[in-house]
C-alpha cells in the first residue's frame, strides 16, 4: 500500500465521488465529509512516512500510458508538493464540513471530490502530460461550481474563468511538447517524465521562448498582473466553497508550477526573465493593494488580497535561493490556510446577511464578537504579523528576493504597508463603529459547524507561524536540490551568479553587494 | 496556323467559365443545372484533347466516365427537384433559405 | 535561572490567554487579578534575574527553532543581560502597576475582560522584544506590540476616531517595520545570521556603507515605534485608547521600543558616529518640535503625549551621541515618572468624566489631593528638579551634549528642557489650581479608588528615587555591555554653573506657567488668533498636510486603479478581445445566408482566390527563375 | 487489330475488391429481401448492414496484417492500390459505419428508416469511400466519389421534411460544382503529366523539376477547392451548417465522419507529395486554408443558436485541425491525422447520438430548429446522466484531458511542433481555447441554467436500449481512449510509414 | 486548314449556344441551345478522333440526359419565362470572367513536359471503339463497374425521391398517425423501378 499511496490519494475521491452518486441525498454531506476525512487522514499518513531527510522524489509509480510518445502515468511527491497535497485534502475536509449550501448539495459534494482528487494529482504528477491532464481537469469542477452555485453574474464569471486559464494552458501545452521534442531531439526518445526533462539543457533562446510559453499558462492561473482579472468575478460570483478551493489550492497550481517547471528546467531564462517578473510580481503586490483597497465589497477585498500576497510568492519564488523559493512555498500553504479561511469567514456573514457588501455592515464586532475575533486573527495573519503562518513565508520570501535586488524589495516590501491598509480599513468598516443597520442588531455569531471549519484554521495558523520547522525542513532540502540543480545547469554568467552554489559553501555569501 | 492544345484547352476554360457564370446566375434549379453540365462538357472538350495530342486513351477514358456521372447526377438531381417540387411547388433556389446563420 | 526567565515571558502570556477566554463572557474581576497577579509573578522573577544579572552573569537560552531555511536560521532564543534586564525591570513593574491600577479604572467597562488580555499580550510581546537574542526576535515583539497597541488604541471599537487612531498607528508602524525588516535582510546577507552576538561580533567587518545602510535602516524602524519626526503623528492620535494604555503602552514601554533598539544596537552605531549624529539632531528637533505643540495644546493627555514624544528625543539625542547608558537611564526614568503622569491623568479624567480640556477643569486639588501630589511629583521628576529622576537622566543628556561638544543640540536641549517645564506645569496648574471651572458643567469630580492610588505610589516613590540611588548600581551593571563612558564635565566651575543654572531656568518657567495658569484662566484671543499659536495648536498642519499628501492621494489613486484602470484597461481589454471576436462572428456569420446562390458564389470565389494567388506566384515564380538564368 | 490481352486471374489480385463487394453484396441483398417480402422492420435490415459491415470489416483487418507483412498491395491492373492508408481509411470508414447504423434504431418512426432502399444506399455508399480511398487512379476517385455522394443526397433528402430537401439540393448542387472543379483540375494534371495517377503524376512533376509550374497551381487550386468542398474547408464550407442542419442528427454525425476521412485520404495522396515538392505556394496556401478554416468556423460556431448548427461549424474546425496535418505533412503528422480522426468518431459520435435521442418530431411554438440550445437548458436537474453525458462529449471536443480527442490534439500539435510550424502549433492551440467558449456554451445551458419548460419531454425521447448502448459505447471510448491511444499510434504509425507518408 | 476553320467555327458555335444556354430567360431557349451545344461539342470528340466519346456525348446527353431534362420541364411547367431574381450580377460576370481569365492565362502558355509516357497508345491500326474496349474492359474494369454501381444507385435515388411515398413525412407524423397510416394503406410496391 505504501508504494500505491500516492495513487490511492490521488484516486479514492473520485471513486468515492462515482460511489456518491448512489448515495441518498440527504446523507451526501456526511458521505463527503467521511470520504473527505479518510483522504485527509491517507495525507497526513502520507506525511508521517515521507522521509524529511531526504531531498529527492518519493512514493515515485511509474506506468506506462502512451508508451510510443512518451507519457507515463508517473507521479512522485517531495518536500515541496506534500505540503501543498495536505493542505488540498485538508481545505477540501474543511470546506466540505463547513459546507453550508443547501441546493443539490450532493452534486455539490459529488463535484468537491472530482476537484479533490485532480488538486492532489497535480501536485502529484511528475509526467508533464499527467500534470496537464489533471490541470485541465481541475477547471472542470469549478467551472461547474462557481456557474451553478454562484452569484447573479455567476455564468460571466464561471466561463471567463475557464476560458481564460485554458487559453493559458494551451500555450504552455505547445511549450510542453516543444520541450518534449527537444528531449526526443537529444535522445532520440519521447519522453514527458520532469525528471528527464531536467536533465536537460536548452540554449539560452530556446528557455526564453519555452519560459515565455510556460509562463503565460501559469501567470495566468496564479493569476499574475496583468491576467488577473478573472479572479475578482470568480471570487465574486464563486459560492464560499469554490472561493475557499480556489484561493486556497487552485492558485497554488501557478505558483508550483513555477517551481516545478520554470526554475529548474529553465534557469537562464528564469534568471533573464527575473526583474520582468519582479517588477509584475511587484505591481501585483502595490496596485492590488490598492484596488483591494478601494473595494465595497469584503468578498473582492479578499480576493484582490490574493492577487497581492501571490505577488509576494511570485517575488520569492524568483529569488532563486533556498531562502526566496521555500519561502514562497511555505507562503503558497500560508496564504491558502489564510485566505480559504478568509473566505470561510465571509462566507459566514454571507450566509447570515446575503449581501458582502462593507456598507451593510459596521459594528459587527459587538454583536458577533467570535466572529469579529476569528476574522480579526486571520485579518492579522493575512497582513503578516509574525508567529503568524503567513509571516515566516513573507519574510522568507522577501529576505529572498532581497539577494538578488535591494529596490524591488524595498518597493514589494510595501506589501507589509499597503496589506495593512486595506485590510484594516475593511476590518474597521465590517467591525468596528456602532451598529447602524437594523438586520444587523441580532445577527447570531459563529455557530458549531462553522466553529468545528475555522477553529482548526486558526490553530494551524498561529501553529506553524510558531513552529514552521515541520514544514519548511522537508520544504527546504527539496528546494535545495532545486536550487543545486538549477545552479548546475546555468550557462550565462549572470545566472551562474545570480543562483547560488549550494556545494560549495564558501562561495555561498562571497557576493557581497555594495551601494 | 495551327490547333494546338493550347487552343483547346483555353476553349475548354471558357466554356468552363460560361458554366461558372451560369452556375453563380441561375436562381433556377433546372437552369441550374443545365450550367453545371456545361462544367462537366467543358472539361470532356479538355480530355478529348489533351487524349489526342498525347496520342493517349486515358483522357478520353476520363471523359467517358465523366458522362457517366454526369448523367447519373441528372438522375439524382430531378429526383430531389421533383420531390421539392411536389412539397414547395417551386423550384427556385431563393425561397430555400429556410437555414442561416 | 532559566526558569525565571521562563516565567518572567511567558507569565503574561498566561494571563493574557485566560483572560481571553473570559472575552466574550461580561466583566469578571477575576481576569483582572490573575492577570495582574501573573504580572506581578513576572516582576518577581525579572528582580531575581536582575539579581543574577547585578552578579555579572547573563542568561542565554534558546527554546526552539523558529525559521530554518537555507543557511537562514532563527531560533526562539532569549537573553537575559545587562540591558534587557533593565528593560524588563521597567516593562514589569510599570505594566504590574497599570494592570492593577486598570482594575480600577476599567471598572465600569463592558469590554474588561478583553482589555487585560490585552493589556497582558501587549506585556508579554514587549516581553520578547526585549530579551530575544536576535533581530527577528525582536522583530516579533516589535509586531506584537503593534497589533496590542491597535487593539488597545481601538479598544473603544465603536468611536470612530479611536479606530482610526488605531489604523493610523498601525499602518505608520508598519512603514517603519519595512524599514527594519529592510535592515535586517541587509543584516543577513551580509552576516548570513541574525542574532546579536554573531551580528555585533563581525559587524566590524564589513564595509563603511552597509553598516550605514544597517543603521539607517535600523533607525528608521525606530523611528515609527518611537514616533520620532516625521513618523510622529500617530502617538497623539493614540491617545483614543483607554489612559492606562497610554500610560504604559505610549509612554514608559512600547515607544520606547525604538530607544532601546539603538541601545541594543550599539556596536553597529558605534561603528558610525555621522549616522549618531543623524540620530542626535533628529532627537533634539522632535524634543522642541514636541514640546512647542504641548505648549499650546488643550487635550490634557495629548499635552502628556508631545511631553513623551519630547523625552523620547531626548533618549534619542543620548543614544545617537553614543552615551546608550544615558539613553537606556533616561528611558527608565522617564518610564517611571511618565507613567505615573498618565495614571494621574486617568484619574483626573475618570474624576472628570472622560473630559479631557483642562481649560475646563480647575481647583482639583481639593478632592484629589492624592492625584495632585502625585501628578505634581511626576511633573517635577520630568522638569529635572533636583534630586528627582528627572534630573539625573534629563539633565545627563544635556551634559553628553555638553561634553561631546555638540553646542547646538545643547541649546535646543536647554530650551526644550524650559518648555517642558512650563508645559508640564500649565497643565498641573490648569487642572489642579485656579477656579472649579468644571463646576459650570456639572461635574462633581471624587478622587479614585485607594488601591487605585496604591498602585500608583510605587511609582510616586520611583519617580524621586530612580535617578538618586539607581544611578550608580545601574552604570556599573550596564556597562558591562554598553560603552562605559563618564560625562563629565571637568571644570567644575562650568558643572556648577550649568547645573545651577539650568535649575533656576527650569524653576522659572514652572514658575511663570503657575502665574500664568494658576489662578484665572485669561484667554488672549489675539495670541490665539497668531499665526504661530494656531500653527503649533494644529500641529504644524503636518496631519492635516499628511491626510492631503499621503491619505486622500492613496484613497483617489486606489479608486482610480479599481475603476479606471482594473475594470477599464486591464479586464476591459481582455473582455474587449472576447467581445471583438464574438461581434466578429456576429458580423461575418451573415455570409451564410442560406441562399444556394450565394453559398455557390463563395466556392467560385474561393477559386479564384486561389487561381490570382496561383499566378500571382507563377509570375513570381518564373521572373525569379529568370533571373536565375 | 489489337493483340488479345491475356491475364492471369491471379495477377489480378481479385481480392483487393473483395471488401466494396462486400458492401455491394450487402446492398444488393438488402434490395433482394425487400422484393421478395416487403414491409419487414428496419431492424432487419441494420442488422444484416451490421454483418455485412462486419465481414467488411473482417476482410479489411485481415488485408491490414497482409499489409504488416508484405507491404502494400495492387490489383486489377494497377487501378486498386490497398495500402496502410487505404486500410486505415477503410476501417475507419467501415468502423465509423458500424457504429453510426444502429442510429437508425430510434423508438420514434423516420421516414427514410422506412424504406429498406435506405440501408441499401447506405451500403453501396459505403462501397463508393471504399473506392475512393483504395486507389489513387483519380478516375476511380471520382467515381467512387460520386457514387458514394450520390447516394449520401439521396439519404439526406429520404428524411423527408422541408429542411432536409433544402440541405440536399444545396448539397447536391455544391456537389456538382465541386465535381466539375474535381474534373477540370484532373484534367489539367493530366495534360502536363499525361497520366490519372496519382503516383506518376508525382513522379513526372518530380522528374520535370515542376516546369509546368503555372499548370501544377491552378491544377491544384481546382483540387483544393473541390477538396475544400469535400473537407468543407471555408470558404467552401458552406454546405456543412445547413447540409448538417437539414439531415438527421444521426447521418449529420455521420457526414462529419466518414466522408471527411476519405476525401482525407484523397488529399493526403494528392497533396503529400506536392507539399514535399518545395513549392512554397502550395504550403502557404495550405497553411492560410487551415489556419482561416479552423479560426472562421470556430468564430461563427461562437454564434450559433442551434446545438446541431455548433457541431457543423465544429466538425468544419475539426477538419481543418486535420488538414494541418497534411500540410505539415510528416509521418507524424500523418499518423496524427488518423489517431484523431480515430478519436474523433468517437466522440462525435456521442454528441450527435445524443442530439438524435432528444430529436422532437414536431417543434414547439418559438422553436426555430431542432437543438437549440435552450432545449438542453438545465438538463442536469431533469436528466442528469444526459447532461453528464453531452458535457462529457463537449469536453473531449474541446480536448479537455483526459478524454478522447485531448490525445489526437496534442498529437497533431506536437507533430507541428515536430515539423517546425511552431506558429501553427500556437494558432492551434488558441483556436482550441475558441472553439472552448461554443462546447462550453452547451455546458453553461446544461449545468448552469434553469430548464426551460416544455423541452423536458423531449429529451430522451427518441432513446432506445442500442442507442443508448451507442451512447455508453462512445462515452467509454471517449473516456478510456488513453488505454487505445498507445496501440493505435504503433499500429497507425505502422500503417502510414510503411505507406510511403 | 480544314481543322482551323472547324475548330474555331465549332468553338464559335458551342461557345454561342452555352452563352444562350446560361444567359436566356426562356427555359426553352436553354434546353435546346444546350442540346445544340452537346452535339457541337460532340464534333470536336469527332476531329479529335474520339469517335466514340462523340458517339456517347450524342446519345446520352442529347438523347438521355436532354430527355430527361425535358421531361422535367414539363413537369415543372417551366416552359414560359422565368423570372429570376438577380443580385450582383456584374459580381458573377466579374468572377465568371477572372477564373476564365486566370486559366486560360496559363493555358496559353505550351506545356513543357519531357517525361510523359504514352500508357495506352492511340494506335491508328484499329478503330478508336475497339481501342477503348479494351482498355475499358482491363485496365478501367474496375471504374466502370462502379459507375454502374453509381448508376444503380441514382436510379435508386432517383426512383425513390421521386416515388409517391415521399408525399407523406413519417418524420413529421406522430407515432399515431403513422399507425392510423399503416392500417389504412397497402403497402406500396416502390421497389419494382429499381430491378
Amino acid at each position: 500500500m505504501q508504494e500505491h499511496i500516492l495513487s490511492i490519494l490521488i484516486f479514492f475521491p473520485a471513486l468515492a465521488a462515482m460511489l456518491g452518486f448512489i448515495v441518498h441525498k440527504d446523507s451526501a454531506r456526511a458521505y463527503g465529509i467521511t470520504v473527505a476525512a479518510i483522504e485527509f487522514l491517507l495525507s497526513l499518513w502520507l506525511w508521517n512516512i515521507y522521509d524529511p531527510m531526504t531531498s529527492g522524489m518519493q512514493f515515485m509509480e511509474k506506468a506506462p500510458l502512451v508508451a510510443a510518445f512518451g507519457i507515463n502515468y508517473l507521479v512522485g511527491i517531495d518536500g515541496i508538493s506534500l505540503f501543498i497535497i495536505v493542505l488540498s485534502t485538508f481545505f477540501t475536509m474543511i470546506g466540505i464540513a463547513s459546507l453550508t449550501e443547501t441546493r443539490r448539495v450532493k452534486d455539490l459534494i459529488i463535484t468537491l471530490l472530482f476537484l479533490e482528487m485532480t488538486m492532489v494529482g497535480v501536485f502529484a504528477a511528475l509526467d508533464a502530460i499527467v500534470f496537464y491532464v489533471f490541470w485541465e481537469l481541475s477547471l472542470i469542477p469549478m467551472l461547474y461550481i462557481i456557474g451553478a452555485w454562484g452569484g447573479p453574474l455567476r455564468i460571466y464569471a464561471s466561463v471567463k474563468f475557464f476560458l481564460y486559464t485554458f487559453t493559458g494552458s494551451l500555450v504552455m501545452l505547445v511549450g510542453m511538447l516543444f520541450m518534449a521534442y527537444f528531449y526526443y531531439q537529444a535522445t532520440g526518445q519521447w519522453s514527458f517524465s520532469l525528471l528527464e526533462w531536467y536533465r536537460l539543457i536548452l540554449p539560452l533562446n530556446f528557455q526564453l521562448w519555452l519560459f515565455a510559453a510556460f509562463f503565460i499558462g501559469f501567470a495566468i492561473k496564479v493569476p499574475m498582473f496583468p491576467f488577473h482579472t478573472w479572479l475578482p468575478y470568480a471570487h465574486g460570483q464563486a459560492p464560499t466553497i469554490g472561493s475557499v478551493i480556489l484561493a486556497a489550492i487552485l492558485l497554488k497550481m501557478g505558483t508550483y508550477a513555477f517551481v516545478r517547471f520554470s526554475l529548474p528546467l529553465f534557469p537562464d531564462a528564469s534568471v533573464f526573465f527575473m526583474f520582468p517578473i519582479a517588477t509584475l510580481a511587484i505591481i501585483m503586490i502595490v496596485y492590488t493593494a490598492m484596488v483591494a483597497y478601494a473595494q465595497e465589497d469584503i468578498k473582492q477585498v479578499v480576493a484582490y488580497s490574493s492577487v497581492s500576497h501571490m505577488g509576494v510568492i511570485v517575488l520569492g519564488t524568483f529569488a532563486l535561493n533556498v531562502e526566496g523559493i521555500s519561502g514562497s512555498i511555505f507562503l503558497m500553504i500560508a496564504h491558502g490556510v489564510v485566505s480559504g479561511a478568509l473566505f470561510l469567514l465571509v462566507g459566514v456573514i454571507y450566509d447570515r446577511r446575503h449581501t458582502k457588501l462593507m456598507s451593510e455592515f459596521g459594528g459587527l464586532a459587538s454583536v458577533m464578537p467570535r466572529y469579529a475575533t476569528i476574522f480579526g486573527i486571520m485579518m492579522m495573519a493575512s497582513v503578516g504579523l509574525p508567529l503568524t503562518i503567513n509571516f515566516v513565508g513573507e519574510f522568507l520570501s522577501l529576505l529572498g528576493f532581497y539577494k538578488q535586488s535591494h529596490s524591488f524589495t524595498l518597493v514589494a516590501g510595501t506589501a507589509i504597508i499597503v496589506g495593512a491598509i486595506y485590510m484594516l480599513s475593511a476590518y474597521k468598516k465590517m467591525f468596528f463603529g456602532n451598529v447602524t443597520k437594523e438586520e444587523n442588531k441580532n445577527l447570531k455569531d459563529v455557530n458549531r459547524t462553522e466553529l468545528i471549519a475555522l477553529v482548526p484554521l486558526v490553530i494551524i495558523t498561529i501553529w506553524l507561524g510558531v513552529y514552521p520547522k515541520p514544514i519548511l525542513e522537508p520544504i527546504s532540502n527539496s528546494v535545495e536540490s532545486i536550487v543545486q540543480l538549477m545552479h548546475d545547469k546555468a550557462q550565462t554568467p549572470e545566472a551562474q551568479a545570480r543562483i547560488p552554489n549550494l556545494s560549495n559553501p564558501v562561495a555561498k555569501n562571497s557576493q557581497q553587494e555594495t551601494y | 496556323m495551327e490547333i494546338t492544345l493550347a487552343h483547346y484547352l483555353v476553349l475548354s476554360s471558357v466554356l468552363f467559365a460560361i458554366g461558372l457564370i451560369g452556375v453563380m446566375r441561375r436562381k433556377n434549379l433546372l437552369m441550374l443545372f443545365f450550367a453545371t453540365e456545361i462544367l462537366l462538357n467543358a472539361t470532356n472538350i479538355g480530355f478529348a484533347a489533351i487524349a489526342h495530342f498525347h496520342n493517349d486513351l486515358t483522357g478520353q477514358m476520363f471523359a467517358f466516365f465523366i458522362i457517366a456521372i454526369a448523367a447519373s447526377e441528372v438522375a439524382v438531381g430531378l429526383g430531389l427537384l421533383i420531390v421539392m417540387y411536389k412539397r414547395t411547388g417551386k423550384i427556385d433556389l431563393d425561397i430555400m433559405t429556410s437555414m442561416r446563420g | 535561572m532559566e526558569i525565571y526567565l521562563y516565567i518572567a515571558l511567558f507569565a503574561p502570556l498566561t494571563g493574557s490567554l485566560f483572560a481571553a477566554l473570559f472575552a466574550a463572557s461580561p466583566k469578571t474581576s477575576v481576569t483582572g487579578i490573575v492577570a495582574s497577579g501573573l504580572l506581578f509573578t513576572s516582576f518577581v522573577s525579572s528582580v531575581i534575574l536582575l539579581n543574577y544579572v547585578m552578579a555579572g552573569h547573563t542568561v542565554h537560552v534558546e527554546m526552539m527553532t523558529w525559521i530554518a531555511s537555507g543557511d537562514l536560521y532563527i531560533p526562539f532564543g532569549f537573553v537575559v543581560d545587562q540591558v534587557s534586564v533593565v528593560m524588563m525591570m521597567v516593562v514589569s513593574i510599570v505594566s504590574t502597576i497599570v494592570h492593577i491600577y486598570s482594575i480600577g479604572y476599567m471598572d465600569h467597562d463592558k469590554g474588561f475582560n478583553r482589555f487585560f488580555s490585552y493589556l497582558s499580550a501587549f506585556v508579554f510581546s514587549m516581553m520578547v522584544l526585549v530579551m530575544s537574542d536576535n533581530f527577528l526576535g525582536l522583530f516579533i515583539g516589535w509586531e506584537g506590540v503593534g497589533l496590542c497597541s491597535w487593539l488597545l488604541i481601538g479598544f473603544w471599537y465603536h468611536k470612530e476616531s479611536a479606530t482610526w487612531a488605531a489604523n493610523e498607528a498601525f499602518i505608520m508602524n508598519r512603514i517603519a517595520d519595512l524599514a527594519m525588516l529592510i535592515g535586517i535582510f541587509i543584516i543577513y546577507w551580509n552576516i548570513g545570521s541574525l542574532q546579536y552576538d554573531v551580528v555585533f561580533s563581525q559587524i566590524a567587518n564589513l564595509p563603511m556603507p552597509i553598516i550605514t545602510w544597517i543603521g539607517i535602516f535600523l533607525f528608521i524602524g525606530a523611528m515609527g515605534k518611537s514616533a520620532q519626526f516625521p513618523l510622529h503623528t500617530w502617538l497623539a492620535d493614540a491617545m483614543e485608547g483607554p489612559t492606562p494604555v497610554s500610560a504604559l503602552i505610549h509612554a514608559a514601554t512600547m515607544v520606547t521600543a525604538g530607544v532601546y533598539l539603538v541601545v541594543r544596537a550599539n556596536p553597529i552605531y558605534d561603528l558610525i558616529p555621522e549616522v549618531g549624529t543623524v540620530i542626535a539632531s533628529l532627537g533634539a528637533f522632535v524634543a522642541m518640535f514636541a514640546a512647542t505643540m504641548a505648549l499650546v495644546n488643550r487635550d490634557m493627555k495629548r499635552i502628556i503625549a508631545y511631553s513623551t514624544l519630547s523625552q523620547l528625543g531626548y533618549m534619542f539625542v543620548a543614544a545617537g551621541l553614543g552615551a546608550y547608558w544615558v539613553a537606556l537611564f533616561h528611558l527608565m526614568a522617564h518610564a517611571f515618572f511618565k507613567a505615573l503622569l498618565f495614571l494621574g491623568a486617568g484619574n483626573v479624567m475618570h474624576a472628570m468624566h472622560d473630559e479631557l480640556d483642562p481649560f475646563k477643569m480647575g481647583g482639583l486639588k481639593k478632592p484629589m489631593k492624592w492625584t495632585w501630589i502625585l501628578m505634581t511629583l511626576a511633573s517635577v521628576a520630568l522638569a529635572g528638579i533636583y534630586p528627582l529622576a528627572g534630573f539625573f537622566s534629563k539633565d545627563l543628556i544635556l551634559e553628553v551634549a555638553f561634553v561631546e561638544q555638540h553646542y547646538i543640540l545643547y541649546s535646543v536641549l536647554l530650551a526644550t528642557a524650559g518648555l517642558t517645564a512650563f508645559y508640564s506645569f500649565r497643565l498641573v496648574a490648569l487642572i489642579f489650581h485656579g477656579d472649579e471651572r468644571h463646576l459650570e458643567h456639572g461635574i462633581h469630580p471624587h478622587e479614585a479608588y485607594n488601591f487605585m492610588l496604591y498602585a500608583m505610589a510605587p511609582l510616586g516613590v520611583l519617580a524621586v528615587i530612580a535617578g538618586m540611588v539607581f544611578k550608580t548600581p545601574y552604570y556599573e551593571m550596564v556597562t558591562h555591555l554598553l560603552p562605559a563612558i563618564e560625562y563629565h564635565i571637568h571644570n567644575h566651575t562650568t558643572f556648577w554653573i550649568m547645573t545651577i543654572g539650568t535649575q533656576l531656568f527650569v524653576i522659572a518657567a514652572i514658575a511663570y506657567a503657575y502665574k500664568k495658569y494658576a489662578k484665572a484662566v485669561k484667554v488672549d484671543a489675539k495670541v490665539e488668533s497668531g499665526f504661530l499659536y494656531q500653527l503649533l495648536y494644529n500641529q504644524y498642519y503636518i496631519p492635516k498636510l499628511y491626510d492631503e499628501l499621503f491619505s486622500k492621494p492613496y484613497r483617489e489613486l486606489s479608486k482610480l486603479a479599481w475603476k479606471q484602470i482594473d475594470l477599464k484597461i486591464v479586464d476591459a481589454t481582455v473582455d474587449g478581445i472576447a467581445n471583438v471576436i464574438y461581434r466578429t462572428g456576429e458580423k461575418t456569420h451573415t455570409m451564410q445566408n442560406g441562399n444556394l446562390s450565394s453559398m455557390l458564389r463563395w466556392m467560385v470565389i474561393g477559386l479564384v482566390v486561389l487561381l490570382v494567388l496561383a499566378i500571382a506566384f507563377t509570375v513570381g515564380y518564373n521572373a525569379v527563375t529568370m533571373r536565375a538564368m | 487489330m489489337l493483340e488479345p490481352i491475356n491475364v492471369s486471374l491471379a495477377s489480378l489480385n481479385v481480392t483487393t475488391l473483395a471488401p466494396m463487394l462486400i458492401a455491394i453484396i450487402g446492398a444488393l441483398t438488402i434490395l433482394c429481401i425487400d422484393l421478395i417480402k416487403g414491409g419487414l422492420h428496419k431492424s432487419l435490415y441494420v442488422m444484416i448492414s451490421l454483418l455485412f459491415l462486419l465481414v467488411d470489416l473482417g476482410v479489411v483487418v485481415d488485408f491490414g496484417n497482409v499489409f504488416i507483412e508484405n507491404g502494400p498491395v495492387t490489383g486489377m491492373f494497377d487501378m486498386m492500390l490497398i495500402d496502410g492508408l487505404a486500410i486505415m481509411g477503410q476501417v475507419i470508414i467501415v468502423g465509423g459505419s458500424m457504429l453510426f447504423i444502429p442510429l437508425a434504431l430510434t423508438s420514434k418512426r423516420f421516414h427514410e428508416y422506412n424504406y429498406p432502399e435506405y440501408f441499401a444506399l447506405f451500403l453501396f455508399m459505403i462501397a463508393g469511400f471504399q473506392f475512393m480511398v483504395a486507389t489513387d487512379n483519380l478516375i476511380l476517385i471520382f467515381v467512387g466519389l460520386e457514387t458514394a455522394s450520390l447516394a449520401l443526397y439521396a439519404l439526406i433528402a429520404l428524411h423527408n421534411r422541408s429542411k432536409s430537401f433544402e440541405a440536399a439540393v444545396k448539397y447536391f448542387t455544391m456537389g456538382a460544382l465541386a465535381a466539375g472543379f474535381f474534373a477540370f483540375g484532373s484534367m489539367i494534371l493530366y495534360a502536363i503529366t499525361g497520366s490519372i495517377e496519382i503516383n506518376q503524376i508525382g513522379s513526372v512533376l518530380a522528374a520535370d523539376h515542376y516546369a509546368n509550374i503555372g499548370y501544377v497551381l491552378v491544377a491544384v487550386s481546382f483540387m483544393l477547392a473541390a477538396f475544400g468542398f469535400k473537407l468543407s474547408m471555408v470558404p467552401f464550407h458552406t454546405w456543412t451548417p445547413d447540409v448538417y442542419e437539414g439531415s438527421s442528427a444521426a447521418l449529420a454525425g455521420y457526414m462529419s465522419i466518414v466522408p471527411k476521412i476519405a476525401g482525407f485520404i484523397v488529399a493526403m495522396r494528392l497533396f503529400e507529395f506536392l507539399v514535399h515538392s518545395g513549392v512554397v505556394w502550395l504550403q502557404v496556401i495550405l497553411y492560410i486554408t487551415v489556419v482561416v478554416t479552423m479560426t472562421a468556423s470556430n468564430i461563427w460556431a461562437m454564434v450559433q443558436t442551434d446545438v446541431k448548427r455548433m457541431l457543423a461549424y465544429s466538425s468544419i474546425s475539426h477538419a481543418g485541425f486535420v488538414m494541418a496535418a497534411i500540410l505539415i505533412g510528416t509521418t507524424q503528422a500523418n499518423t496524427a491525422l488518423f489517431l484523431y480522426w480515430a478519436l474523433f468518431s468517437f466522440t462525435n459520435l456521442g454528441a450527435f447520438a445524443m442530439l438524435w435521442v432528444s430529436r422532437q418530431k414536431n417543434l414547439l411554438a418559438g422553436q426555430s430548429s431542432d437543438h437549440p440550445f435552450e432545449k438542453f437548458s438545465g438538463l442536469i436537474k431533469t436528466m442528469p446522466m444526459a447532461a453528464i453525458m453531452m458535457g462529457l462529449f463537449m469536453l473531449s471536443l474541446a480536448g479537455i484531458p483526459p478524454f478522447g480527442l485531448f490525445w489526437g490534439k496534442i498529437y497533431i500539435i506536437a507533430s507541428a511542433v515536430t515539423g517546425g510550424y511552431t506558429v501553427l502549433a500556437l494558432i492551434m492551440a488558441l483556436n482550441s481555447a475558441l472553439a472552448a467558449y461554443y462546447y462550453l456554451k452547451l455546458i453553461v445551458f446544461m449545468f448552469m441554467k434553469e430548464p426551460v419548460v416544455g423541452y423536458e419531454k423531449f429529451y430522451l425521447v427518441n432513446a432506445s436500449l442500442s442507442l443508448k448502448t451507442i451512447i455508453g459505447i462512445a462515452a467509454i471510448g471517449t473516456i478510456f481512449a488513453v488505454v487505445a491511444v498507445n496501440p493505435l499510434l504503433k499500429i497507425i504509425t505502422l500503417f502510414v510509414y510503411n505507406s510511403g507518408y | 486548314m480544314f481543322e482551323v476553320v472547324a475548330f474555331y467555327l465549332f468553338a464559335a458555335l458551342t461557345i454561342a449556344m452555352f452563352t444562350i444556354t446560361v444567359m436566356t430567360s426562356q427555359a426553352l431557349y436553354a434546353l435546346t441551345a444546350m442540346a445544340a451545344g452537346m452535339i457541337f461539342i460532340s464534333a470536336f470528340f469527332f476531329m479529335l478522333g474520339a469517335d466514340f466519346l462523340g458517339v456517347v456525348q450524342i446519345i446520352v446527353y442529347t438523347g438521355a440526359v436532354m430527355a430527361l431534362y425535358a421531361f422535367g420541364m414539363m413537369f415543372f411547367d417551366t416552359t414560359r419565362t422565368m423570372v429570376e431574381k438577380r443580385e450582383n450580377p456584374r459580381t458573377i460576370f466579374i468572377l465568371g470572367v477572372l477564373a476564365a481569365t486566370l486559366v486560360v492565362f496559363i493555358f496559353i502558355s505550351p506545356i513543357i513536359s519531357t517525361h510523359l509516357e504514352t500508357q495506352y497508345p492511340l494506335e491508328a491500326a484499329s478503330g478508336n471503339s475497339q481501342a477503348i474496349g479494351m482498355i475499358l474492359f482491363t485496365k478501367f474494369l474496375v471504374p466502370f463497374e462502379v459507375a454502374a454501381v453509381m448508376l444503380l444507385v441514382a436510379m435508386i435515388a432517383g426512383i425513390v425521391l421521386a416515388g409517391k411515398k415521399m408525399d407523406k413525412s413519417l418524420t413529421l407524423m406522430a407515432e399515431e398517425e403513422i399507425a392510423l397510416m399503416g392500417a389504412n394503406e397497402a403497402k406500396p410496391d416502390s421497389q419494382e423501378g429499381a430491378h
